[in-house]
């Protein structure tokens, strides 16, 4: 099972991972990646390129099944303006066994932040705005996987 | 050959749309050569497509380095590095 | 903030969840171990040493939290007979970044397969039952935490 | 000095009890001795303890290895190794 949501609605946690957890699996694990509240960050506001995400997002899900022989591989990606503690990302994935689902999840975020077609803009407390810079540290996370 | 050219976050602020159909002339080969010409466009473009380090491209929704040929592309994107997640 | 639950009280995913979403996080990562429905097992029955248990779980989460700098972590251990799909146990950690969040998620769970006092018996579903075998890849795994 | 034994897993059920209270001899000093000199209270005890390869123990709640000591112990569990999560 892959599933693939690129979508302004808020994520419902329980509803995904429930998804996930799928006749015969052993093990799910998930991320929840949130909007920081601790840096002055009043709203987060993230765009994406349609179709080239869903596109990338399905790929890489695709690669994760094959890699770790997955039952379940689901990225829920929230787009537009959010407000700190909401959700942005929910990675899941199942597997027979615990390895499988934990290093498949890590795989799915890391790559994720590099691959896939995804721009953020904080707007500050104080009104102030500014692109989100890509960083070196993603880079190197993604980079273990290859 | 025309070709729809997309915009994303800072690049399509800075140029003011997210979308232009364009014409490019017969000597425009790779993307880079593309950005060059796009460059000349408007104050904005200048400013957007200024430092090429900075930018990213597709092409018919495919990730590619920015001296690949255009080819027979119906679509490029043009944007900086990807921040998800 | 650290929570440990050894109970025969079903897990509430959601609920847990929701708790380890503490504000200032950034990244949350769960484990949540099921019952398997693939090999002819109707019921599982899980025992543990009540106290060892829970001062195993606690000790474990301050050391993921000390080394990983959690902002969360929590571990929430079924006891008692349950059925396949049914959740055995739930894991979950919050940190500012997602690897902190990531990391400390698998350490828990390899730790705590070896560490904490819990014993499984599988019955079948034609009546036969057995205690579970301790795993040398379980070993592996923890091993490599240390 | 009485002590407080407690089994878990088939080490329980083969002993057919969770829990009993020993008197152990004074040239009882490990938890290896123990395990020896328990096993020969009942067929049941003769069983499960059989195998000390198969043991894993803790005293007063924390686990050691079966070389050590009981020392002033009120409590020493004695199980099969762990298969939880």
């Amino acid at each position: 099972m892959i599933r693939i949501v690129v979508s302004p609605a808020p994520i419902d946690l329980a509803a995904e991972l429930a998804r996930v957890e799928v006749p015969g699996a052993g093990g799910v694990a998930s991320f929840t990646g949130l909007v920081r509240a601790d840096d002055g960050i009043a709203t987060l506001e993230l765009e994406h390129y349609p179709g080239a995400t869903e596109a990338t997002l399905e790929a890489l899900a695709q690669v994760a099944c094959v890699r770790w022989g997955l039952l379940a591989a689901s990225i829920v990606h929230r787009v537009g303006p959010m407000a700190p503690g909401e959700r942005v990302v929910f990675v899941g994935t199942a597997a027979v066994h615990r390895a499988a689902a934990l290093d498949a999840c890590a795989f799915l975020i890391d790559r994720l932040k590099t691959d896939a077609p995804f721009w953020k803009r904080e707007v500050k407390v104080d009104g102030r705005a500014h692109w989100v810079d890509a960083r070196a540290s993603d880079e190197d996370a993604a980079a273990r996987w290859r | 050959m025309a070709i729809n050219v997309l915009y994303f976050a800072w690049v399509r602020e800075a140029i003011g749309m997210g979308t232009e159909r364009v014409q490019p002339p017969a000597h425009i080969v790779t993307i880079a050569d593309l950005i060059d010409w796009l460059r000349g466009s408007s104050e904005g473009h200048g400013r957007a497509l200024a430092d090429i380090a900075r930018l990213r491209a597709a092409i018919d929704q495919r990730f590619v380095a920015l001296d690949t040929p255009i080819g027979n592309a119906h679509e490029i994107a043009i944007f900086p590095p990807v921040t998800g997640g």
